[in-house]
This record gives structure tokens, C-alpha cells and sequence, in this order.
């Protein structure tokens, strides 16, 4: 597909035209920091963020959803929750949209999960190219992230005053046909992508010590290490970067109903594994009691287990959960410090 | 890592387009109080559905308003013909809820889900079955299974326990499968009282009692988490090969269909893998016992 | 004639307290209002803790009046510190205390008052007799509390106001919301006039002292002089001149006095001190309830509330307006300029005048505190009322004059549980 | 249960702000249609009505002095479920605070001579005199979940009191955390259930819904050193909701 050129007034332009015809949302400023928020005009929107508190999962896989909707009376006659709107996801990066890529894996492979896949198809993602590293905690050059080839329906580049578009699906392609004032990219455009990306790639550190494709055998041999006692010791248990991560999928399930004790509702919700209960069964059991284990839980599904189940990885780098531990628990130094003892053991 | 293979499974939701979390109602035709804690429900399915389950299979049972629990189903297919039932334990929630219900009330429900015992496989052999406590509801399904085709399989052999005599489940099957002759059942309890005569002490006090050909013999056990480890141990001492022992392990399950990660262990989902595992499966699976 | 009415713990008021009364030979004995609430003793707790606790500590002496502890806290480390409010923080300040006094005059009127009038017990059999009058109870009283949620995130134990300003802004399009919803709360503020208007009060006339603070340019809430009726005008730092602690053994609360037996403050008060600086809309209430000041009928202590429900509705649209013009900008609270330092903050609490009075030390911490509760000062002239009250009533039946006596003890609006929160003087 | 079938609950309040009372009150704004569901036999804060035949007990405040505690145990006797309203009936709450100086001097310093005219004791949570069956945590208590624990409780359903900290909530609502402004926060350790509306609202979680049931109190202690608190800052932080909580665990540790 030939290469498209937006111009940022055009680009603003097509996202108020989009306003009219989809939910739209995007990166926004919250509190000295950002969140991917529903916007109503295009003001709203920083294009050029370091990272969002939340990763855009949650428009795919909301904090809380209705599964459907009984009521007691007659055993429960059972409706469908309520639609979604045809969404646009404006501004993902790389990082995210290969944990996109993931969950849609996780969520159409198997048992098909008709909540997550309704929404995922309603969903139009028009990601961007990183040209900085957020910050000291992001190694999503190590993960293999930095870039994506593909998952987005529009990919852009920014180029200063303009967008380069990379089209990536006819969803895409009809978006901008219908929406956006778009010129043909010309030879100066190409030869300006070229140098913006090749500047780019050098800017972005390495951050792990090992190439990732060793991950999941340097975590396999390492399921007895004491560094997952050390982790456990430190960890609160939060839950922060279970939370915020862009690829964690588990959700808890409960009835919730209203005061007439008649109507009700199923509901999913974000859980997580570092806490307590997340394991425990009748009878007090609880199957990963310490936060050791836990934590060792966490690491095995992010560098193993979800790459054994899913063919990816569990982890894309963005560097949030880094950001938000309150004990400095971070992949690249578990990480690291799994492949030195392994060294230094070997 | 060994792998884990997949047997024949029941397909309950054809088309993909369906909602896996969608319960179906059927109604409760029966309900049996079995001890203080348990009772046996009777579920009729929706006219003209069949539930077409292997044993060791499970059920996520709706109480709605109160929330889902999983469920083994405790009959087996051969005995189930539009209706199917559960022993449930009143632990928490939903047991409790589902133990006020009466005959003629709706339940929901969703499955079959996991994977059941590859019976067929044990066609030929003698099977040991060494269930504890609440262990015998997923059990009882396999148990009347191989007793309702009893010419293709060896010898069968029950060593069941239970905390005290109150809390023995299925007491005229056990009485029944103790008067048949192609049965030799032990049964014991932790702790006895006036009316017990039998055995006294944890289940595995019975191994004493028999004598097995190890190569010809399926140990399958399933009870409470910490009965695991010393059942194996003497199953392994009577030399049965790991690949022909068989349990059927309880985690904490929300979904039931491999998403909420509830019952991970290690890289699998017991609700999709399991909750059914041969001991070669997951020996190697530092999470599972 | 011989009668002894003994409400144990009298209902519907904030906190515990009993109303005694014998009456021998046509004669009144005896006359208390015990306060027999559990003291708590906020005043020996606050000392060693950081001055930025104190407001989230204080608050917690009363539930309903919990905004404006915490405003009379802040002014008090505030002053004590030197620190000066933006013009900002004084808009927001303000709107969250009118929130307040439409919150608790709300509930007094409609859910502690108007059943005695209806000839019920309690709000909730109004809920079938008279729907439209608790539905609109509840809508104003959620109107209210979402307004102090929206700047400080509750009502009952503010959050966002902090030493020096807030931690928290609301949004325009949050405020824009807020004014529809004021406007169109007036067909409602209305429609309590009316239902007030129509209220037969009872009749009964006891001039007093009123007290209560006083700005020129604002019928003052937080901040101002102290002011009674009786001609007296000191500046906060000079409270005790004008409250007089005392204490007597039948009650956990202190009594306070200036120039007469007893002295008054609330609504009541600030009505007959600071009517000139009511709103217009809040006057034309007044007019069609049959006030002007001085008005000196105790019960109508409640009608002054819904004056002020008037006046707080509409100043709360002129400050939210002052806000969408000028915008709300997200800022650091002003800084300290000293410690350490001694400071008095005084507000006009749905109840009367608060004051709160700390010595904050070298390290932050404070090391001497008192609080002066509006339903401390005004038991004292409750007792009073009562004795003229009773003659009146010790004729009625026992049952009515319980209810007789219980409606003046309510028409204060006692706040009990704050009364025995005080927090002594130490000189 | 009355006539109509519907459960009988009263409110009780012992030393308190009667705050969590008014949220109860306040409760009633969002979900009028309670009063379909249970019938409210007792509530002196808002009624005088007065019945004694209720299955539910709400009680609000701690207990601070020997003379409430038989009013505790009459209530005990009648309610089948009693339920502790707020951190002054579950932990003690700000009460607590009194205790941290030696008792006949604080009494002396609010009352001078007079102190021995009032009756006190240390504040005490309601489960240190009468056996409590749930709790309803929070200084006030948040409407939404006494509104679900009334639910709960009608269907025979164990409360939903999370035993999770707050940062879950805080994390999932995106806000800034509390800790990248350079000020300390008690989230970590704290039970939640709030909605983190402290740090929604930019000030720090206080554990005003005392600690969950696991905290891992040393490393959060770590967290507060390195974000420059002294020890005794520490033990003032610690203080004050969970005063009671922290010295019974100190003196669990002997
Ligand atoms: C595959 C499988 C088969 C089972 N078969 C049976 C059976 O045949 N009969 C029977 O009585 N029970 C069976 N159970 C156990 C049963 O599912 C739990 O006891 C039940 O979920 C408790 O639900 P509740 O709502 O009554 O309890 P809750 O109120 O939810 O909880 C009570 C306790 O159980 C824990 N718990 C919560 N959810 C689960 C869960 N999904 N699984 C396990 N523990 C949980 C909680 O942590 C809590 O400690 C089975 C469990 C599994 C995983
Ligand atoms: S817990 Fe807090 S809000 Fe509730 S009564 Fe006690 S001090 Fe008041
Ligand atoms: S602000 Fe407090 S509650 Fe929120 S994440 Fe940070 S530590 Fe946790
Ligand atoms: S954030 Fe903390 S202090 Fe605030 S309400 Fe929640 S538990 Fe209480």
C-alpha cells in the first residue's frame, strides 16, 4: 500500500470528522501525567506523550463490565449487556498494540470470548511510531516492540508538520478515504520517514543484558532462585503492576443486585495474582500463599508462560509497572539479575 | 515440560458467535441431603438437551444475585439421561445459596467444562480409586461409569475416608458397592465414634489392606489439597507408573474456560487442561501439588 | 398539679441528650438539659500531632458539621502561620461552606423539624404520607452534598481542602453542571418557603443576646468580628471576652454567657445581626415568612435556616459564576510564613459561631488547642427558654408537653456530639 | 421480621461524630427504594419511633466507658447480626488518638478539676465488648457499600468488604500516585473499599479503613524511611485511625 501523508491541520480535521460517527479516544493530560480518555474535539488530544497511567487495553477489556443481566424472578430471564459504540483508539504505540495483539489471542483462541471480541472488532486502532524513549524505565527496544509491522488499521509517523500513515487494514483505509484530506506521500516525504526512523532507533537504549528469545529458558532455569524471596520480602502486595500492565488479562466474576433484591447483573473485573485471595479456595487454602511465589508468578507468566499458551510474550516493555512499584521491582532488573546469577552459576 | 493432551471433548458451545458466560437454565428436579454439610441435586436439563459430559468433568452452577461456583458432576454419562446430578459442600456463597434452593427452583448453568478421565484407556485394567472426604462427588461419576460396563475393565478397588462417620457421602451406594463382589471397597475415618466399627485413621492406612499388580493398575485419587502428596507417595510405593496415576486437582475457577487465570498452575489452566491430570503431566509442575 | 417529663435521650437531634422537667404544685422545680453524650477529649488529642492533621482530625468531632470544623481548623493553623488564601481558595472556601449550610439546614428542616408539624415521628412515615415533600428533601439535600463533594470529594469529612488552599479543583464542565443544577434547585428552595411559610410556630417571644460574626461587605461565614446584639464587637483573638466557659455537673458540654444569663447564636443570630447583608431573594423569604429582625421566637430559629437556604442557594450561583469567568486553575496551597505560631479561626457553622484556637510549635506539631462549639453556647439559653416555656405548657397533657419541650430543644438544631468535643482553654 | 416480611434493623451510636449515621441518611438520597426492603425500627439521629424487635443492628462509635457496655451486650442479646458501622465501632477510629497520653492526664486537661464528673475509659472498638459478625470500615463509612452490604446481608451473602489494598482502587481509577509528588501515602497497607477517594480527591490515604488483613508492614515501613519519614513520623502517620490496631499488634509481639 503507498505510503499517505496527513497534515496536522488535516489530521485535526479528521478526527472532528470522525467525532461525529464513532466514540473516539486518545492520549490526554491528567494531573501532569496521561490517560487514553474518550475525547469530544480534538484539542483534547497530546499526540506526543511518554506513556498513560493505564494502558488502551481498558477499551477493549474495561476495568469492569456487564457479562448480562438477570433477574432473580422466574429463575433469571437473561438479557445481553449493553452495546458498545464503534470506537477509534487514536495514538497507540508500539508497545501497546503488540499487547493488543495478544489479548485478541487470548480472547479469540479456545473458548471464544464474545464480550472482548465484539468490542475488538467495533475498535479502529490508528497507532504512532515512539521517536523517544518515555523514560529511563521503558526496553521495549529489548522486547521487540519499538516498531510493529503489524495490528494497527492506520499506523503514523510524525514528520514535524505531518503525519506519514502507514495503512495497514481496509478498515484503515477506508477511515481515511471517508474522513481525512490526505496526500500522496511525495519523495521528500519518503526520504524524511526514512531519516526521522533512522534517527530514532539509535536513541533507544538496550536494556536488557541477554537477547530476549533467552528469556523463557533463563526463567524456566530459574524457578528455585532466591531472588524470589528477596522480591517477596519487598513487595506490598498492591497490586500496581498487575494493574497498570498492558497484557494482564485475569478478572475476577460477580453477581451484583439491585435493592429490590430481583434485578442483577454478572459482572468481570480487573483482578490480579499478587493478591492475597487470588488463589485461595473453600476451606482457606491458598495455592500461592507467599508473595514470593507470587511474584514468581507474575515474572514466569510475563518471560513463560503466556509466550508457552499464547505464542507471545507476556511482557512488551512498556515500563509500567517499573514506573508505578513503590520497591524499585522491575522486569529488566529481575530480569538481569536472573541471567547474572545464571551466569555466574554456569 | 510434558505436554498435555487433549481427549475427546464435549463441544457445548458450537458456534463461536455464542456467549461462553452466558449461563442456560435448567431446573432442580431433586435434592437429596446427604450429611450436615452436603446435599445431592438432581438438575433436569432443558427438554431435549443432553449433557453428553465425561467423568471428572465440571459444571459452573448460578445462583444468580449470589454469584457461580464450579461443580463436579457427580453422575456418570451412563446414568444420566436429561438429568444429571451434583454433591455440593456448604462452604461459602453459592453452596450456601444453592443448599436453600428447593425441587422446581432454576439454577444456571455452563458446561461441561474441562477434561474429564480418558476411561476408555483404562479399559482392561484394574483401577484403584482412593477418593477423601468430598473427593467422592467427582469420583462417584467414574466409579458408576466403569461399574456400568464392569465386563471391560479388571478388578475395581475403593479406599475412601472421611473425617468421621457423619461425613461419609453416598452411604447406600457405599453400602451396595461393598456388597458386590466385583467391588472391594475400605472405608475409614480420622476420627470414629459409637456408631463406627470400621477402620480408623487417614485414608492412606487402607493401602495396608491390599495387594495390586502395579503394571496392570490406574491409581486415581481426589480430595483435599493436603491429601495429595501421601496418597502419591503410596501409590508409588505399591509401584504404580506415574503415567497411570490420575487426579483430579480443585483450584479457585471464575470462568471455567481458560481466561481469568484463577486456576493457573504453572503455564496450564486446570479448568482446561485439567482439573483431571495424569501424575506424568504435572510432576514436572512446581505449583501443582 | 405534678408532672415530671423525662426525655431520655431526646431523638432527632445530633448527639445525646435528656430533657428534665418537674413540675410540683403547678410550680417549675426543675429544669436541665442534660448533655450526656460520651465526652471525647479532641482537645487532648490534637496536642502532638502535625498542624496539617488537624482540620482531618477535627472534622471528626461532628459528622454534620464536619465542613465547617475543618474551616475553622484551617483558618486557625492558617492564621497562626501567616499563610494568605488566594482569591481562588477563598471562591472555592466559601462555595463548599454554603454546600454545608444548605446540607444541614436541609436535613434539620425537612427531616428533624417538619415531622413535629405533620404530626409524626420521624421522616419516614411522610415517605407515604406526603412523598413530594421527602422527595424534594432528599433531591435538595443530594444537591448539597454534591457540591462539597465536587470541591472537596465529601461532605462528611472533607478531603481536599488542605492548610493554605486544596489538593483538589473541580472542573468548568463540573461547575457548569453545578449552576444548572442551583437553578434549577430554586423551584424547590421556593416551594420550602412556601411549606415554612404555612407552618403554624409556635408562639413565644424571650429576647436575648445574639451572637454571631460580622463582616461589612458579606453576611459573614468564615472569618469577621464577633458581634452580639447587645452592642459588644471584638475581633476573634478576643472570643473569650464574649463566650464565658463554664461548666455544670449535669452535662459533658461547657456553658458559655456574656451580658445577660445566657446569650444565643445561630441562624437565629446571624439573621438579626447581619439581615442588611442578605441576598434580596433571601429577604423576600424572610418577608414571606414573617420576619424582621429583631425576631426573638426561638422556634423560629428554623425559619432563619430556611432564609439562609435562600441566601447560600443564591450566593452559591454568584461564586460559581465568579468561577466560570475567571477559571479555575489547578494551584499549590499558599505557603507558611512562620512557625510557630497562634492563631484563632472562627466560622458560622450551620449552628452558630465556631471557634477553634491552636499554638502550633517550632516542629509543626501543636501544643495547646481549644474549641469553642455554637451548641455549647447556646444550652445555657436553652435552659433559660425552657423555664419560660414551661408555664405555658405544664397545663397540656404530658405527651404534648414533652412534644412541646422537645420542639425548642430541636429548634436549636443541637448538635450534641459536638458540644462535648471541647477543646479547653489553656491560658 | 415484621408483617410485611421485611427484616427489622436499628442504628445504635456510641461515642462517635454520628457521621457514618449520616451516611446512612445520606444513603437514602441515591436508593430511596431501602426503605422497600428492610424496615427501620430504631435511627434516634433521624426518628422517634422506637422499636425493640430488630434481627439487625447497625452500632456506630466506639465504646469509651464501662457504662456503655451493658447497652452493647441488650443489643448483643436482641440483633441476630450486629454489624460494626465505621472505623470508631471497628478499630476504635480517632478515639483511639486519647490514648496515646496517659489517661487522668487528658482528662484533666479538657475538664481541670472537674475531670472525675466524666465517665472514660481507652476507646475501644465494639468487638472488644460484644462479639461482632461483619464490619462496615471507613471514617465515614461509604454509601455504596453500606448500600451493598444491606444487600449482602438480605441475600445471605457474605459483605463484599474488600481485603485488598487501596492502591488497587487508586491504581484503577489513574490517578497520579501519591508518592511521585514527594508526599507519603498509606494505601499499600490500608483495606479498600473507599474508591480511593483520598488520593482521587490529592491527599494522602490516612487508613481510616485500618490495614488488611496480610500488610506487608515491614517493607512498607522501608517505603516511608526512604521517602524521609522519621520513626516517629512514622508512628504519627500510624496513628491516626489505627491506634488501637497498631498497639494491639505491638503487644501481640509482647
Ligand atoms: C473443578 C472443581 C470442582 C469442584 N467440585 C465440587 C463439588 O463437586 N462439590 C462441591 O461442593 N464443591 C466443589 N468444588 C469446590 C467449590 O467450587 C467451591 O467450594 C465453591 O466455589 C465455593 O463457592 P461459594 O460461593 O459457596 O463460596 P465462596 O463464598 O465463594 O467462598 C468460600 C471460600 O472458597 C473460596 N473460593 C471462592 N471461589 C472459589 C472457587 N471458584 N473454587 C474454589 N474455592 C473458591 C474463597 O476463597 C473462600 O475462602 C469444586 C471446585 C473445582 C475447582
Ligand atoms: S467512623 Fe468517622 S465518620 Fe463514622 S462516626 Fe466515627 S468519626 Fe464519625
Ligand atoms: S496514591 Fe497511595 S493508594 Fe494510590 S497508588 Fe499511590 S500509594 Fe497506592
Ligand atoms: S483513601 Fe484511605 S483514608 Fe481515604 S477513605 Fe480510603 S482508606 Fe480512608
Amino acid at each position: 500500500m503507498s505510503l499517505t501523508i496527513l497534515s496536522k491541520q488535516a489530521f485535526q480535521d479528521f478526527v472532528a470528522r470522525m467525532l461525529a460517527d464513532y466514540r473516539v479516544a486518545g492520549p490526554t493530560p491528567k494531573n501532569g501525567s496521561y490517560v487514553f480518555e474518550e475525547i469530544h474535539d480534538p484539542s483534547e488530544l497530546c499526540m506526543d506523550y511518554p506513556t498513560t497511567l493505564l494502558p488502551p487495553k481498558k477499551f477493549l477489556l474495561p476495568t469492569k463490565e456487564v457479562l448480562f443481566k438477570y433477574t432473580r424472578q422466574n429463575g433469571g430471564v437473561l438479557q445481553d449487556p449493553p452495546e458498545t459504540p464503534p470506537t477509534v483508539l487514536l495514538g497507540v504505540h508500539t508497545c501497546d498494540l503488540h499487547a493488543i495483539q495478544l489479548l485478541d489471542t487470548v480472547f479469540s483462541s479456545g473458548h471464544y470470548d464474545v464480550h472482548y471480541m465484539n468490542r475488538r472488532k467495533k475498535t479502529i486502532i490508528v497507532s504512532i511510531e515512539c521517536l523517544s524513549p518515555c523514560d529511563e524505565h521503558s526496553f521495549c527496544k529489548s522486547m521487540g516492540t519499538l516498531t510493529a509491522d503489524e495490528g494497527y488499521d492506520l499506523h503514523l509517523t510524525d514528520l514535524g508538520d505531518r503525519y506519514a500513515v502507514d495503512v495497514g487494514t481496509k478498515a484503515g483505509e477506508e477511515l481515511l478515504a471517508k474522513y481525512a484530506t490526505v496526500k500522496t506521500a511525495d519523495k521528500e516525504d519518503i526520504q524524511q520517514l526514512n531519516a526521522v526512523i533512522s534517527a530514532k532507533w539509535p536513541k533507544f537504549p538496550y536494556r536488557l543484558d541477554f537477547d530476549v528469545s533467552e528469556l523463557p529458558s533463563i526463567l524456566e532455569l530459574n524457578m528455585k532462585s532466591p531472588l524470589w524471596q528477596e522480591l517477596g520480602d519487598r513487595c506490598l502486595a498492591c497490586a500496581a503492576c498487575t494493574n497498570v500492565c498492558p497484557t494482564c488479562f485475569c478478572f475476577d466474576v460477580k453477581d451484583e443486585v439491585e435493592l429490590n433484591l430481583v434485578d442483577g447483573q454478572r459482572v468481570r473485573q480487573w483482578d490480579s495474582c499478587q493478591l492475597d485471595e487470588f488463589a485461595t479456595v473453600a476451606g482457606g487454602h491458598n495455592f500461592r500463599a507467599s508473595r514470593a511465589l507470587r511474584q514468581r508468578h507474575r515474572f514466569m507468566r510475563k518471560g513463560k508462560y503466556i509466550l508457552d499458551a499464547h505464542k507471545h510474550l507476556g511482557c512488551v516493555g512498556c515500563g509500567r509497572c517499573a514506573r508505578a512499584c513503590l520497591v524499585d521491582i522491575t522486569p529488566v532488573g529481575v530480569f538481569n539479575e536472573l541471567y547474572r546469577q545464571q551466569e555466574a552459576g554456569s | 515440560m510434558v505436554a498435555i493432551a487433549s481427549y475427546p471433548q464435549t463441544q457445548v458451545y458450537p458456534t463461536i458467535e455464542q456467549d461462553i458466560y452466558l449461563p442456560y437454565l435448567a431446573e432442580i428436579a431433586d435434592i437429596r441431603p446427604m450429611t450436615a454439610l452436603e446435599k445431592v441435586f438432581t438438575i433436569e436439563l432443558p427438554k431435549g438437551m443432553s449433557l453428553g459430559h465425561r467423568p471428572g468433568q465440571f459444571m459452573e452452577v448460578s445462583v444468580f444475585g449470589v454469584g457461580e461456583a464450579p461443580i463436579s458432576i457427580s453422575s456418570s454419562p451412563s446414568r444420566s439421561n436429561g438429568t444429571f446430578e451434583l454433591c455440593v459442600r456448604k462452604v461459602g456463597d453459592v453452596t450456601t445459596a444453592l443448599h436453600s434452593l428447593k425441587p422446581g427452583d432454576k439454577i444456571g448453568l455452563r458446561g461441561p467444562f474441562g477434561r474429564g478421565f480418558p476411561y476408555e484407556n483404562f479399559r482392561g485394567k484394574d483401577i484403584l480409586f482412593v477418593p477423601g472426604g468430598l473427593g467422592l462427588a467427582p469420583l462417584r461419576s467414574l466409579i458408576n461409569q466403569v461399574l456400568d460396563e464392569r465386563a471391560l475393565y479388571g478388578r475395581v478397588i475403593i479406599l475412601y475416608g472421611a473425617r468421621n462417620p457423619g461425613e461419609l457421602l453416598f452411604k447406600d451406594e457405599l453400602k451396595a458397592w461393598g456388597e458386590r463382589d466385583d467391588v472391594e471397597l475400605y472405608v475409614t475415618v480420622d476420627r470414629g465414634d459409637e456408631t463406627w466399627s470400621g477402620n480408623v485413621g487417614v485414608v492412606t492406612t487402607l493401602f495396608k489392606h491390599i495387594s495390586i499388580y502395579p503394571r496392570n493398575t490406574v491409581g486415581i485419587t481426589c480430595g483435599p489439597p493436603v491429601m495429595y502428596r501421601f496418597v502419591l507417595m503410596e501409590f508409588f510405593g505399591k509401584g504404580i507408573s506415574e503415567g497411570n496415576i490420575y487426579l483430579s486437582l480443585e483450584r479457585r475457577m471464575k470462568c471455567g474456560v481458560g481466561k481469568c487465570g484463577h486456576c493457573q498452575i504453572n503455564n496450564i489452566y486446570a479448568c482446561q487442561s485439567g482439573p483431571v491430570f495424569s501424575y506424568r503431566e504435572i510432576k514436572g509442575l512446581e505449583e501443582a501439588l | 398539679m405534678n408532672k415530671r417529663i423525662d426525655v431520655h435521650h431526646v431523638t432527632r437531634v445530633e448527639g445525646h441528650g435528656n430533657i428534665v422537667v418537674e413540675v410540683e404544685n403547678g410550680e417549675l422545680k426543675n429544669c436541665r438539659f442534660e448533655v450526656v453524650e460520651t465526652p471525647r477529649f479532641f482537645e487532648a488529642m490534637l496536642r502532638g500531632r502535625p498542624y496539617t492533621e488537624a482540620s482531618h482530625i477535627t472534622s471528626r468531632i461532628c459528622g454534620i458539621c464536619a465542613t465547617g470544623h475543618a474551616t475553622a481548623s484551617l483558618r486557625a493553623s492558617e492564621k497562626a502561620l501567616g499563610v494568605e488564601l488566594s482569591e481562588q481558595s477563598w471562591l472555592l472556601r466559601k462555595l463548599t461552606f454554603h454546600g454545608e449550610i444548605l446540607d444541614s439546614h436541609i436535613l434539620h428542616v425537612y427531616m428533624l423539624v417538619a415531622p413535629d408539624f405533620l404530626g409524626v415521628g420521624s421522616v419516614i412515615p411522610l415517605v407515604g404520607s406526603h412523598p413530594e415533600v421527602v422527595l424534594r428533601a432528599l433531591r435538595m439535600k443530594k444537591l448539597a452534598g454534591d457540591l462539597c463533594a465536587m470541591v472537596t470529594g465529601r461532605h462528611t469529612h472533607p478531603i481536599a481542602m488542605v492548610v493554605g488552599g486544596f489538593t483538589h479543583f473541580p472542573k468548568m464542565s463540573e461547575l457548569e453542571a453545578m449552576r444548572q443544577r442551583l437553578i434549577d434547585l430554586r423551584k424547590d428552595v421556593e416551594a420550602t418557603v412556601e411549606l415554612f411559610s404555612k407552618l403554624p410556630w409556635p408562639e413565644f417571644e424571650r429576647d436575648t443576646e445574639y451572637v454571631s460574626l460580622s463582616k461589612p461587605d458579606e453576611y459573614a461565614f468564615i472569618d469577621g468580628d464577633i458581634v452580639t446584639s447587645d452592642g459588644v464587637r471584638v475581633p476573634p483573638e478576643r472570643y473569650k471576652e464574649v463566650t464565658n466557659e463554664f461548666m455544670v455537673p449535669h452535662s459533658t458540654a461547657k456553658f458559655t454567657r456574656n451580658k445577660r444569663e445566657s446569650l444565643m447564636v445561630g441562624a437565629l443570630a446571624r439573621f438579626n445581626n447581619n439581615y442588611d447583608l442578605l441576598h434580596p431573594k433571601a429577604k423576600e423569604a424572610a418577608a414571606a415568612l414573617g420576619m424582621k429582625p429583631k425576631v426573638t421566637n426561638t422556634f423560629l430559629n428554623s425559619a432563619a435556616q430556611v432564609v439562609e437556604i435562600v441566601h447560600s442557594t443564591e450566593d452559591s450561583i454568584r461564586i460559581i459564576e465568579e468561577l466560570l469567568n475567571r477559571g479555575v486553575q489547578p494551584e499549590e496551597p499558599a505557603p507558611v510564613k512562620h512557625m510557630p505560631g497562634e492563631g484563632v479561626g472562627v466560622a458560622e457553622v450551620p449552628r452558630g459561631l465556631l471557634i477553634h484556637h491552636y499554638a502550633i510549635g517550632e516542629d509543626g506539631r501543636i501544643t495547646a488547642a481549644n474549641c469553642i462549639i455554637p451548641t455549647n453556647q447556646n444550652i445555657n439559653n436553652l435552659e433559660h427558654d425552657m423555664r419560660a416555656w414551661v408555664p405555658k405548657v405544664m397545663h397540656k397533657p404530658e405527651p404534648q408537653m414533652q412534644l412541646d419541650l422537645e420542639m425548642l430543644v430541636r429548634a436549636y438544631d443541637p448538635c450534641i456530639s459536638c458540644s462535648v468535643h471541647v477543646l479547653k482553654i489553656q491560658s | 421480621m415484621s408483617a410485611n416480611g421485611k427484616p427489622k434493623i436499628a442504628f445504635f451510636d456510641f461515642t462517635s461524630c454520628e457521621g457514618c449515621q449520616l451516611t446512612v441518611v445520606d444513603s437514602l438520597q441515591d436508593h430511596p427504594e431501602l426503605l422497600n426492603v428492610v424496615e427501620i425500627v430504631q435511627f434516634r439521629e433521624a426518628m422517634s419511633e422506637k422499636g425493640q424487635d430488630y434481627q439487625i443492628a447497625f452500632i456506630e462509635g466506639s465504646c469509651t466507658r464501662e457504662s456503655d457496655e451493658a447497652r452493647l451486650k441488650a443489643i448483643r442479646e436482641q440483633a441476630s447480626v450486629v454489624v460494626a458501622l465505621g472505623t470508631c465501632a471497628h478499630l476504635a477510629g480517632v478515639n483511639a488518638l486519647k490514648g496515646l497520653h496517659p489517661l487522668e492526664e487528658v482528662r484533666k486537661y479538657v475538664y481541670g478539676d472537674k475531670w472525675e464528673w466524666y465517665e472514660t475509659y481507652d476507646a475501644r472498638p465494639i468487638d472488644a465488648v460484644i462479639p461482632v459478625d461483619f464490619a462496615i470500615p471507613g471514617c465515614p463509612i461509604d454509601r455504596n457499600e453500606f448500600i451493598a452490604v444491606v444487600k449482602a446481608l438480605l441475600l445471605g451473602k457474605k459483605p463484599p468488604i474488600p481485603d485488598y489494598p487501596v492502591c488497587v482502587e487508586c491504581r484503577l481509577k489513574e490517578n497520579v500516585c501519591i508518592y511521585t509528588k514527594g508526599k507519603v501515602c498509606l494505601g499499600p497497607v490500608t483495606r479498600a473499599g473507599c474508591g480511593a477517594i483520598c488520593p482521587t480527591y490529592g491527599s494522602s490515604c490516612e487508613a481510616c479503613r485500618g490495614f488488611i488483613s496480610n500488610p506487608n508492614q515491614d517493607s512498607m515501613k522501608d517505603v516511608l524511611a526512604e521517602a524521609g519519614l522519621s520513626v516517629d513520623d512514622i508512628l504519627q502517620i500510624y496513628t491516626m485511625f489505627t491506634t488501637y490496631q497498631v498497639r494491639e499488634k505491638l503487644l501481640q509481639k509482647g
